[in-house]
């Protein structure tokens, strides 16, 4: 792979031309720019230009330009070729059926100039107007208005007196107390489950098993080690178990002896 | 004996670092006076400050005081003209603001040459021109519309008192090319018509 | 019809980005006018402004213009922004109420964490808290109490209206937070079942 050169050499400079055309070329904006100068040239209204003279004007101008071997940049050379072709057709004998004729291409081009014209004039008219900081004077220091948010801070009593309680808390001494909780465990609902299958003799609910003083959350804890008491003796065929359907209440009664083992 | 309300409100125009519409004046009231209310009192201001050395002028809705630009010559002092345009700028400028909303294309069009990313950047920048969201045909071009800083600076009162502005309407100047193309030919139809009959 | 010497020195006087003396208006004028006939110019204007909502006043023999003090409250609008006093200030603000008068280190001491500067300002903000003068203690540190905005806000007819710490505790108030919810949750009165079973 090529490396670039760190220290190139720099073109040296064009040298200057003393050519007014070569400075014109780059003081106008693309070709339209160039055709409306041209046509400036000509002192009529553009209503009534010739657009044949303008044509003629603009190729000749070009042309110049490359015999100077000047740089023409290529939107010119493609307005160029237009023109000409445009310039032979205003110039051959109309053919009717051409379509578009070389008059309405004539006239767009008109109307165009005369709108880029129109604009031109009226930033001239613009720019002339007394503008603020030239013409026309403010205020150099101008006092202002201002919209100053003013905080205001809410707060209830409760807001106050419950952080108070926060703080008085957190400056208390502190115990941890973990409390027990009450739980029925899988050895104790074995033995139980055990002792009630000997007593009852047909089918009966797993709730009917459990001890009735057994409330709140020892009893949901019951109710699980007892389920789980009741798959363990069911898997050793030591009980059966059964239940309409999903969610229903299960039935459990001691497997006949004998039968099992 | 200026009443307190005309009082209130002159101090408030006078005192503002932008030019102030009625509405906004009216909130800062206290909003028990309507915008018609406080047009009507800035009115009384401007005449009576009309023809001394401090004008209250009128800008796209909002109003501010400035000094009469016959006086430009005691007050220019030697600044810079700091928003010099270049002749490109200028252009669009012009465009904008008597073809809006327009799209850069239809700049370019007017122009017949592309327009420089950093044309509209500039006029943009000087808060003379403004995006006006997007024209909806196809490829949704944004459009661009000239903004009350625009009038202010340029000491215009609406768009409608842009120079000129009624006559290139008139001549049809400010219509594209092709519609204006496709009246000129009916008219030339028009004419060639008239001349067979 | 206002002349034209007077509309420009008005002029002058309005865009300048200072205050004029006589001396400097007469050098822009082109020096064809003494200072004194200048000042006597500056007198008429001044006059004519006299009463309206734009005054012309002097400070120093130097001249610039201005709005009336009485009609500041329209030029500087006061809005509210209501905040919710944070946990933190809620705390500081209890402590002071509490004990007052006290110092910042012995807010510290009894919240049992740092407390950012920023805190005792919101509450001096509020005008709830104020300095207290010193504690005569080495170092001499400011000392904080309440103010009468404080029992105003929240209702106290003194400080002595504040619950005492029994009466906190009977509200719950001082009761800790995980505690409170298991208490809720009614699981307590089961683990005493529990036990008795």
């Amino acid at each position: 792979m090529e490396e670039l050169p760190l220290d190139f050499e720099v073109a040296p400079a064009a040298p200057e031309r003393e050519d007014a055309l070569q400075l014109s070329l780059e003081s106008w904006e693309g070709p339209l720019d160039l055709l409306l100068a041209l046509a400036r040239n000509q002192k009529v209204d553009l209503k009534q230009i010739s657009i044949l003279a303008l044509v003629e004007q603009y190729l000749s101008f070009i042309s110049e330009a490359r015999e100077l071997k000047l740089e023409v940049a290529a939107d010119y050379l493609v307005m160029a070729a237009w023109l000409a072709y445009l310039k032979s057709a205003l110039l051959l004998p109309k053919d009717p059926l051409e379509d578009p004729s070389p008059d309405e291409l004539a006239l767009r081009l008109q109307l165009r100039l005369q709108r880029l014209a129109a604009m031109r004039d009226a930033a001239a008219r613009l720019l002339a107007r007394d503008r603020v900081g030239r013409d026309v004077f403010l205020r150099a220091k101008p006092e202002g208005l201002r919209d100053v948010r003013v905080r205001r801070w809410d707060a209830s009593l409760y807001d106050l007196l419950s952080a108070y309680g926060q703080v008085k808390l957190r400056s208390e001494p502190v115990v941890h107390m973990v409390s027990r909780r009450p739980v029925v465990t899988l050895d104790a609902a074995l033995h139980h489950l055990q002792r009630m299958l000997g007593v009852k003799l047909d089918w009966a609910e797993l709730s009917d098993f459990l001890p009735v003083d057994y409330d709140g959350p020892l009893r949901r804890s019951a109710i699980a080690s007892s389920f789980v008491a009741a798959l363990e003796l069911a898997r050793q065929g030591r009980v059966e178990l059964k239940q309409e359907g999903a969610f229903e209440p299960l039935y459990l009664k001691a497997a006949a002896m004998g039968q099992g083992a | 004996m200026i009443d307190d309300l005309e009082r209130a409100i002159e101090a408030m125009l006078f005192a503002s670092d932008e030019a102030l519409d009625a509405r906004q004046v009216a909130n800062r009231l206290g909003g028990e006076m309507t915008p018609g209310d406080v047009r009507a009192i800035i009115q009384t201001i401007a005449a009576r400050h009309a023809g001394s050395g401090i004008e209250l002028v009128e800008r796209g809705g909002h109003w501010h005081f400035q000094t009469p630009a016959d006086l430009a010559h005691l007050l220019r002092r030697e600044r810079d003209d700091p928003r010099k345009l270049s002749r490109a700028a200028a252009e669009v400028l012009a465009i904008v603001a008597y073809h809006e909303p327009v799209s850069r294309a239809e700049i370019e069009a007017i122009r017949g040459v592309q327009t420089s990313k950093g044309t509209l950047d500039v006029l943009m920048e000087a808060e003379w021109v403004a995006p006006a969201g997007r024209r909806e045909v196809p490829g949704r071009p944004l459009i661009y519309k000239t903004t009350d800083a625009f009038l202010q600076h340029f000491g215009l009162t609406s768009r409608k008192d842009l120079p000129g502005v009624d006559d290139l309407r008139a001549a049809g100047l400010l219509d594209p090319v092709d519609l204006a193309f496709e009246e000129a030919m009916g008219e030339l139809d028009l004419v060639k018509d008239g001349e067979e009959a």
